[in-house]
């Protein structure tokens, strides 16, 4: 399986997608019963590579047939989502999963129902339509939520500007929910540093870290979204800059970066094909709290968070990673948590002008 | 030396208060043992008493049973209540103590399935009646053609009945039976735990009777489903399993056989002659032996070989559940449901007490208008339990019983929100109540068990019921269906082809009408996973 | 023909099969009612019932208890029980229909504070002592300086003691008191709804009595608390309120008096010649006629006037209250906890009855060792009620009551989860149980309402003391917070305005150090409030 | 009272926090017990004028004492809040409210306590302060949340940089936490549209609305976050162009709306003075439902709905309001709720091409 997607050309996804069609056509014409093969998403098909030490999707594909009264709605929702996708390009539109839910819920003629009644089901067909034509959902024209900023020393051109990342004042640019049509013009940056906090990404900015550690900065709020994701891989497999996560030390924190490296680990979708290998663990671990003395500050663990640090602790990315256990080992002793922002408390500068710089001159990176 | 005196004087002073009370004063004054805490209950309690008497006494007779009831309000919160049966009546000396004096019976130590066993419960109505209104009660038995008229009231102080009028006429030489009239202090309510509603549950397990209401607010006839009886249960001996030390020793001094082994063969059940010596011999007690002759530790080592040896189960020939048919009839009649099934179990055994558990399930219909949660009947020896659910074995054992397994809505915790009815029947010869309200069933692991399994194997077959049920439905929509989406699938298709939709969709139907896609078929071809490297 | 003539054989037949039973029958195939359902509980069963006997004996002929209680097991679940007291001892010719007749008893009718009242408890133990292990109870008692073993049974189809032997020997003469011994099956357990627990609980309600006790694993003695018994309480008369009709016809018929106004006066209490006269007239009886020749229409009209009148409520020196320090001394003995209290409520009445609630709190101290949750203790006349916590009006009450009123952690359902002992002991002529097991009360709401006024009253107790405890280290804490806030705040203005922090915080240390500012002041300056256009 | 503040110049705000500790100094010298007036802001305090239509605090204060038991570390808190602004303002740097908790938290010699222990401390001292010195918290340093995007014929000047706000490719820029320091350059708009979800914002500025309508597009995700409600004001009051806030059908808009045009409600606290009471309705009514035939489209009530709809119909600046009440009645008869997302059924573009240049023209706003 193919694990980073290269932006692909419209003409491709349409002519896929036209495909898709015909392939439902010739059956019909044939007298047989149109059928799709989509690939497992079930945990049996998910895989982990230890050595690689990436998640992928197996070779299992499973038949789904129109006429099945367990699958023909669903085998429904799929066309209808094709369709869409197939107009959207054509006329180089794009729409939020919201509106492409809206779109698609129409009444079927002779049923007290409507093709889709929750967005859920919608979502799960623009899944099933990434896995079975391999392209992205970003791709098909139909885009996630958008959240985060970006700054540093890149020049990007997007829908015919030019955008320079470092002359933005204190906001910086919006990353959209779809980042597959820009371009890197100029890049003069070294690394990525992405951090799970806006508010820490302002301390950052206002630091001017990006210029003096000659990086890029990019932030949401909590779990990376899609858009931001798809832009870190882009700079990583485009661009060959290594992508460093900021985050809390807490299992959400860890979590997040485990998303980014590795993937999402909900049922094998095709988003686990957003992962980025490379990428690094800057964020705060156990020894860094002895070392800059946050001891004062952590927060006491709830019950959730022990049961999360449990569920993670056992993923088989982590399990057999003895400086990960050891990390958990340290924040199982804690049953504790620190925040990035805790690094205010030995100075407001400090995280950018001694933590960060230090930790990744010394290269003290998890993996 | 005073002090000493005091002493003794004070030790002789409370040997002279002791003094023997009646058990009729012990319940007088604990009446709400027997059922009568609250005025409303207290009606219900009465008629129940009187009615279970009259069903009785016609099933022992073998008569198939007619019996009415008819409640009328005297005067505010007091009724007169009259209970009259078509059953063989009683010789007229006999009723005073029958109705007059408690702990008096026919039934009590006899191991067969019966409603009432101690000799309390109509004695304990009739209390209440002289308790509350100062009247006495009136029996009425038609016997050998003549109709005898005995007003009764009970001697508290003497346990012991006090006649005070007694008339005959003569009647018609073939009418039997007996009627009790008496007046009493209570509430009247028409719903929930009240007299209707027992009178219409009792029916529902005994439906060879015929019941005559006439209440204060609403008369109704309740005919007879089924014109037999069941099978008249047997009276059975002890099972080994199930005799106390105390009670052996008692029995090992009153009998008449002469020797160990003919003791243990004549009073036990399923003792024969090869275990009743392995018992001496386990025992290590001479076999030939006279009972009375035994010693106090001989007697300890038969208690304990008898519980050693392994006997067949005893006999349950003493039970007499319904046939399956005629209780899904009964519910039927009564609830109108779409679905009905009635299982009856086996008998089980319980410390040596044989007993059987029967179940219905009526499920859709009619009962949808009542309620939107199951309905639970628990029944002991086919007598409505109304009071105390909460409390009761069957209650626990319904709960337990996860009600999703057979496609139900899931009970989380109580009853399953289903258009159900639960009908649980306990039949033995020995009903463990939690008290002698009679209204809750105690926790044994045995018989929860078994009335989970029945209650299971009722379940399977409403479960197959409802599956059939959505089979049915199904493939009757399924066409439709397939149609119904196939109008935007083509168009979907001729928005990613450019072909016109009619043209698409005309040879979807076409396929959807040959009609070669059956469930089986379908289930394969979900589960087909290929391979692909 | 044939048909009718095999009714009547049939009827005869029936009435021929009507036999009496015993009341001991009765008890030996129901013993779960007693309290014998299972081996754990049958154990502790057999004790409370020997105890409380002895107890109340003691009680009667005010003598300070010592009760001596031994347990040891003699086989496999079998166990050797024995109970010993100081109490008066009874003669011997006595013992025998007092300990092997159900039934008999010095207490029944007797309207006054008794543990026992039955007849039934100390039978039912030696009952199920020869049903499970076959032997007879030994009872021996110290009489006129003698030594009175006797050994007996029960024949249980007659309801008679059986002696089996009886020895006597000399003694001294001042020696008294009364022994049981028995053997039975049963289980025992050293914590929770156990024997140690049981007579723990009990010696707190009555402190006055000395406990020795020597159990299979453990053994210790709780010595008297209080060396003053209770006043004694009172025997008293029905009051009108709580008689119904038929114990009215009752005693009408067997009264003395020879007129309706002596009757009256004479046989119940609170009834006066004033009131008797108008309870005559409005029933519309003649004030001067026998009683004996009342007709039942004039009793019910009598009983009716009886309830119309308005009479004082009953006498209450029937009841007998612990005092409340007593109360309180046995608590913090117990549970040694850094706060006690205890309330006894003024005697209220239920359905003519009267009773009483005491209650106690037991607070913090070493009771937060023991748990998280409060502890309920439930006694009725002082004996603790161990079974069926969830099922008892003195629970419900307990619940009811919202103890996040006192400065107590709110209960949102249950019991408030706070180092808190609760301890309720409702005392009566007549306690409704729910079942002659005797551990729960019946909900009524009398009863409910007077057990929560005791608690809350009991629970504003607690409240002053908790909101004193906090008033108390809150001002020893005052200044050290003010100086510790000081230090920080210094230096906060220090930053604000350039001045060194050491000059502004010696400064404010000098302002606190004055210590002019009260509670009181702080409170006013909190509110104070100035209003700028 | 005054409703907008302008953006402060740094030494008035260091002038008046010099003052405040000075103040505490006098009455320290003078043997008094330290005290500081505080704007009361329970409801009595909380005014809404019914003509000119806005929420506000009352004159009342309340004088606060540093030794009093329940107040004395509210007190030191604020001085300690004071202290770090001031700090902040002279060094030029700024802190998210979780850096000030970090800073703020350390230990109270001879008490086994922090200054503080909770972030809600530090941020109550925050708004005392805001309070007690008039002054908003992004004045002091502060700041809240990052979220949003912006877009339009706009230029600004932030941080040294000239950012020109219709030449940001798809992303727009990313606003800050605080829009104090933000010079406008050039304007080139006549309105702002302020819409509740970051995937409307994307569908309005892929469809070129900012262009085509002449207007600024605003957007975060809900509820407006400060810096949004701060960068809108401040556009409303110089620049004088009208504010229309786009939102769903349904409570929740609705009060979106309500906070950006009257304050948040939350206890009479500081931002209620972000307010800007000339801000229009331009969401969905119960009207447009009808007209635009998105019947089928609606979303039931939940329980929730239903009693938050309840609550915010009685609040006073909506009672009185006919025309409002109207809309109220209309969605509890309705019993649901209608997103800016179904209009996507009627058309990708609806929105962009119909929806709102009618509106607008046709001036169908709600007040």
């Amino acid at each position: 399986m193919q694990f980073y997607i290269k932006p692909k050309q419209k003409n491709e996804i349409l002519k896929t997608l036209r495909g898709l069609g015909e392939s439902f056509l010739k059956e019909i014409e044939e007298g047989k019963n149109p059928s799709v093969e989509v690939p497992v998403r079930t945990l049996r098909n998910i895989k982990f590579d230890p050595k690689e030490r990436k998640i992928f999707l197996g070779g299992y594909v499973s038949k789904r047939y129109f006429l099945h009264l367990g699958e023909t709605r669903r085998f429904t929702q799929l066309a209808g989502i094709a369709s869409l996708s197939k107009k959207l390009i054509e006329e180089d539109k794009h729409v939020s999963l919201r509106e492409a839910f809206y779109i698609l819920k129409r009444t079927i003629p002779g049923l007290k129902k409507n093709i889709v009644e929750e967005q859920e089901e919608s979502n799960r067909a623009i899944e099933d339509l990434e896995l079975v034509i391999n392209a992205l959902r970003e791709q098909l024209h139909m885009n996630a939520n958008k959240l985060g900023a970006v700054a540093g020393n890149v020049v990007i051109k997007d829908r015919g500007d030019l955008i320079d990342w470092s002359k933005l004042g204190s906001g910086g640019w919006s990353v959209p929910s779809n980042v597959e049509d820009i371009e890197f013009v100029e890049v003069n940056a070294k690394f990525v540093i992405y951090v799970e906090k806006s508010a820490v990404w302002e301390r950052l900015h206002e630091d001017k870290v990006w210029k003096k550690l000659n990086c890029i900065i990019v932030a949401s709020q909590g779990q990376a979204t899609r858009g931001i994701r798809r832009l870190l891989q882009r700079i990583n497999y485009e661009l060959g800059l290594p992508i460093y996560v900021l985050t809390d030390f807490d299992p959400w924190g860890i979590y997040i970066y485990s998303v980014i490296k590795f993937g999402s680990i909900a049922l094998a979708h095709i988003s686990d094909r957003l992962a980025i290998p490379q990428a690094k663990f800057l964020g705060l671990t156990g020894d860094d709290i002895k070392k800059y003395g946050l001891e004062k500050h952590l927060i006491k663990f709830k019950e959730i968070d022990e049961k999360r640090l449990k569920q993670i602790r056992e993923y088989e990315w982590f399990k057999h990673n003895k400086d990960w256990q050891r990390q958990f080992d340290l924040m199982e002793k804690m049953e504790a948590k620190a925040e990035l922002e805790a690094l205010a408390a030995r100075g407001i500068t400090f995280i950018s002008e001694k933590y960060l710089p230090e930790k990744i001159k010394n290269g003290e990176f998890l993996d | 030396m005073t002090e000493v005196k005091e002493e003794k004087t004070l030790a002789e002073e409370m040997g002279e208060k002791i003094k023997e009370i009646s058990i009729a004063e012990f319940f007088e004054k604990n009446k709400h043992l027997l059922g009568y805490e609250n005025p409303t209950k207290s009606l219900l309690t009465v008629v129940k008493e009187f009615f279970d008497n009259s069903l009785d006494a016609c099933l022992e007779a073998r008569i198939l049973p007619t019996i009415k009831v008819s409640i009328k309000e005297v005067k505010e919160n007091v009724y007169r209540i009259v209970v009259e049966d078509n059953g063989p009546g009683l010789p007229p000396d006999k009723i005073p103590i029958a109705f007059g004096k408690f702990l008096v019976g026919s039934k009590f130590m006899r191991l067969r399935q019966n409603i009432g066993t101690q000799g309390i419960g109509a004695k304990g109505a009739i209390l209440y009646a002289q308790l509350t209104t100062g009247k006495p009660a009136k029996i009425t038995t038609y016997f050998k053609g003549k109709k005898y008229e005995i007003e009764l009231s009970i001697d508290v102080i003497r346990n012991e009945p006090k006649v005070i009028s007694r008339k005959e006429e003569p009647i018609e030489k073939n009418l039997h039976g007996l009627k009790v009239e008496v007046f009493v202090e209570g509430r009247y309510i028409e719903k929930g735990q009240s007299i209707p509603t027992y009178l219409k549950y009792i029916w529902i397990t005994n439906p060879f009777t015929k019941i005559v209401y006439d209440g204060p607010n609403s008369s109704f006839t309740l005919e007879r489903v089924v014109n037999e009886l069941p099978k008249e249960p047997k009276e059975i001996k002890p099972h080994p399993y199930g005799v106390e030390l105390g009670r052996l020793k008692r029995m090992v001094h009153m009998t008449k056989s002469r020797n160990v082994v003919g003791f243990l063969t004549s009073e036990f059940s399923r003792i024969g002659r090869d275990s009743a010596l392995s018992i001496c011999k386990i025992a290590k007690v001479d076999q030939e032996k006279k009972p009375s002759e035994l010693t106090d530790e001989e007697i300890e080592r038969l208690h304990k070989a008898m519980q050693s040896v392994k006997l067949m189960s005893p006999p349950t020939d003493c039970l007499s559940a319904l046939k399956e048919e005629y209780l899904a009839e009964s519910l039927k009649k009564e609830f109108e449901p779409e679905f009905v099934v009635a299982v009856v179990r086996k008998p089980a055994v319980y410390r040596g007490y044989p007993f059987q558990v029967q179940v219905g399930l009526a499920y859709g219909g009619k009962i949808q208008e009542i309620t939107q949660e199951a309905i639970l009947l628990r029944f002991a020896n086919h007598t409505p339990l109304l009071y105390n659910q909460s409390d009761c074995a069957i209650t626990r054992a319904v709960e337990e019983v996860d009600w999703g397994n057979y496609r139900l809505p899931r009970n989380s915790k109580g009853l399953p929100p289903a258009p159900l009815v639960i009908l649980v029947d306990l039949i033995s010869v020995w009903i463990p109540y939690k008290s002698e309200g009679k209204q809750a069933i105690a926790e044994y692991p045995e018989i929860i068990k078994e009335v989970k399994l029945a209650l299971q194997e009722a379940g399977r077959k409403l479960s197959i019921y409802l599956h059939k049920k959505f089979v049915r439905e199904h493939l009757a929509m399924r066409a439709n269906i397939f149609e119904a989406y196939s109008e935007v699938f083509s168009e979907f298709v001729s928005d990613l082809t450019g072909k016109p939709k009619e043209y698409i969709k005309n040879k979807l139907i076409e396929i959807i009408r040959r009609g070669e896609y059956k469930d089986g078929e379908e289930k394969k071809m979900k589960e087909e996973v290929i391979e692909v490297k």
